[in-house]
């Protein structure tokens, strides 16, 4: 049977360059850290080419549950990226939303599909859009559509996981003002606009599709928040 | 013990040199493997074991492990008077029944012993033939485990978000304060109707059926009485009205007082 | 391409094992210590078969740098014995144990549970406290139990720290254990027939618990040592 990984050469060459392999695979197995190529080859025969004995390990270890990496310059095993997962006790972080961007959530749940620039309005203070990020992140809210108006602004509402998450089966579960009067979130005798009626996915009269990427600072760059972040 | 002393259980270049001295080139220890090794060379008969042979080389054996260990001289020695006392009881002619058992059990179990101890010491000749954890093969050194990315569980609930947007409606809309104007029927208006009424008042009436025609609501009523009482006291202070009551929580009656002012008014006069 | 270490099945079935395959191989590789068959299983999907995934890689170790062995009833990588000479600087100072030592752990080992009387009986002569102190400091040996015979001398076995240093999965791997039996050594008087598979805490029939602690001198009381002790 003949190596493939090995040039064409006696059964000496090919028992020594067997050899060779294992060595350098004991050594990086024992190693703590990255080993330079000089410390391989001071183990080797002075004839080896620890290069090709490390490139043919390397492709030897694609795909497997660890690989042999080059990192700075030396070498090391290294268990493979998406293992991760297996290696230890995957700890649970428990995360709460700001107060600012959980009243961000709710306007888009009450008022969507609404603008970045229709919930400063509501809020009445600028938007910044690390808030945004970080509901778009959670998978909460998605980008809609844009607002049929000058500037096209892209229009917000909420996701199915936003359902899951608040155990409700539709939009039309969110408590309307009354039963909040009623469970006393809301103060008797405030009063205000109506709840708009809450969308489906599908987009409405004063929406257009997104049609094509947005831009990552597009959210951005209504002056108005501009001036406000200044300010800030 | 002092410091000199080696460590025991364990085996140091130095000891391994005397023991090397002392006994012999297959660095034998236990009084039982110089036995066994002077049983083989005496093809194991111990009946033709020479006495003399033995103690001699015993004795040179001791006289050697007593200068660098006690404890295994001691050992040795106790082993020495065993067999001395096997040898004995071999060469001579057996106690007749005796409780002590033959000089052939004896003898045969020595073979016995010595047959398991040379498998022992086969068994840990080949336990340290074995590969050896750090010498021979090692596991990983010790490592750090990358740790992963940990689990976010947001932990906001439905409470949450109502709250939330109930804190937004509040904040936006507050509450306008209306003060609903108070449905009472005012002193001065009882007083107005007393007034209006003192002529008819001639007789005892009961106060409360001379109130005024009210809204339905439980309230007007009780601030009706209340200030139909009150202007009647005020117009009693003033000697226009008298008033009877006849017990606690008892009726009120009143009547225009007959008498001029500043009169005492009639006492006595009986309630009808 | 088929693999030919998987039996017949879909496209799905082999990207599942090789994916199981490598699970095995990262969680093993980061791993410490020996890692026990049920904590591989618990990394992987319910259906796996966590013994054929062991023996696939064990084999496609064979012959490599570093093996996969199963070592007391554990699974770990671990250097070719062969490739020794290049990790010399890895090696630790190891004392070499006294023959009486050695014995008296050959003796522990073939013979657990074991007490020191019984010890002394095969050797023939008196086991120094301090060689039972130097096995059970190199954690190779431990106090299993007590001896359910008068005066309830404790029991003696080894440990599986014994089993890693001396590469063994099982007691039953211990060199020329059939020899013994067949000489019928094992079954001599008192001494313990019943060899475990591994050093497990279970107690043999013979043996009761050590409840409480041994007294330090407690190895010592045999009258035949603490004579040989005063005539020191």
């Amino acid at each position: 049977m003949t190596n493939p990984d090995v040039p064409e050469g006696s059964v000496v060459d090919i028992e020594a360059h067997t050899r060779n392999l294992r060595i350098v695979e004991a050594v990086l197995f024992m190693a703590n850290e990255p080993v330079d190529q000089a410390v391989l080859a001071a183990k080797l025969p002075p004839d080896a080419a620890v290069e090709d004995l490390l490139a043919e390990l390397s492709a030897h270890y694609q795909g497997r549950g660890f690989h042999l990496i080059r990192v700075a310059g030396k070498w090391a095993f290294r268990t493979a990226p998406d293992m991760a997962f297996a290696l230890s006790e995957q700890a649970k972080e428990q995360r709460r939303l700001s107060r600012a961007a959980m009243e961000t959530l709710a306007i888009i749940a009450y008022h969507q599909p609404v603008t970045r620039a229709e919930i400063e309005d509501l809020r009445g203070v600028s938007v910044s859009k690390g808030t945004l990020d970080v509901l778009l992140e959670l998978g909460w809210i998605k980008m809609r559509g844009r607002r049929k108006v000058p500037g096209r602004p892209v229009t917000y509402g909420t996701t199915e996981a936003f359902l899951l998450h608040f155990g409700l089966d539709a939009l039309t579960d969110l408590p309307g003002l009354d039963d909040m009067k009623a469970a006393g979130l809301l103060e008797q005798g405030s009063v205000g606009p109506a709840l708009p009626r809450l969308p489906g996915d599908e987009l409405t009269a004063t929406e257009e599709p997104l049609d094509g990427p947005v831009e990552p600072d597009e959210a951005e760059d209504d002056s108005l928040s501009m001036k406000r972040d200044a300010a800030e | 013990m002092n410091a000199a002393v080696p460590e025991p259980g364990f085996d140091t270049q130095e000891r391994q040199e005397d023991s090397g001295l002392i006994v012999d080139v297959d660095g034998f220890e236990g009084p039982l493997d110089l036995l066994l090794t002077l049983a083989r060379n005496q093809k194991v008969d111990l009946r033709t074991i020479s006495i003399l042979a033995l103690v001699e080389q015993y004795l040179a054996f001791i006289n050697a492990a007593r200068q660098m260990q006690l404890d295994l001289a001691a050992d040795y020695l106790v082993m020495a008077a065993w067999l001395a006392y096997l040898k004995s009881r071999l060469l001579l002619p057996e106690p007749p029944g005796g409780p002590e058992p033959s000089a052939e059990d004896m003898a045969a179990r020595l073979t016995l012993q010595l047959q398991r101890l040379e498998l022992i010491r086969g068994a840990a000749d080949r336990l340290g033939a074995l590969g050896k954890l750090g010498v021979n093969f090692f596991f990983r050194p010790e490592h750090e485990s990358p740790k992963p990315e940990p689990v976010i569980v947001q932990t906001d609930t439905l409470y949450d978000l109502l709250r939330a947007y109930g804190a937004y409606r509040g904040k936006r809309n507050p509450p306008r304060l209306s003060l609903v104007k108070a449905r009472v029927f005012a002193i001065e208006d009882a007083r107005h109707r007393l007034e209006r009424m003192l002529g008819l008042l001639i007789d005892w009436n009961r106060l409360d059926a001379i109130l005024p025609v009210l809204a339905p609501e439980p309230g007007v009523r009780r601030s009706a009485i209340a200030s139909m009482l009150t202007a009647s006291l005020e117009m009693a202070r003033d000697g226009d009205l008298e008033i009877e009551q006849g017990g606690a929580f008892a009726p009120v009656f009143i009547r225009k007082r007959l008498i001029p002012r500043g009169e005492p008014a009639e006492q006595g006069e009986a309630i009808p």
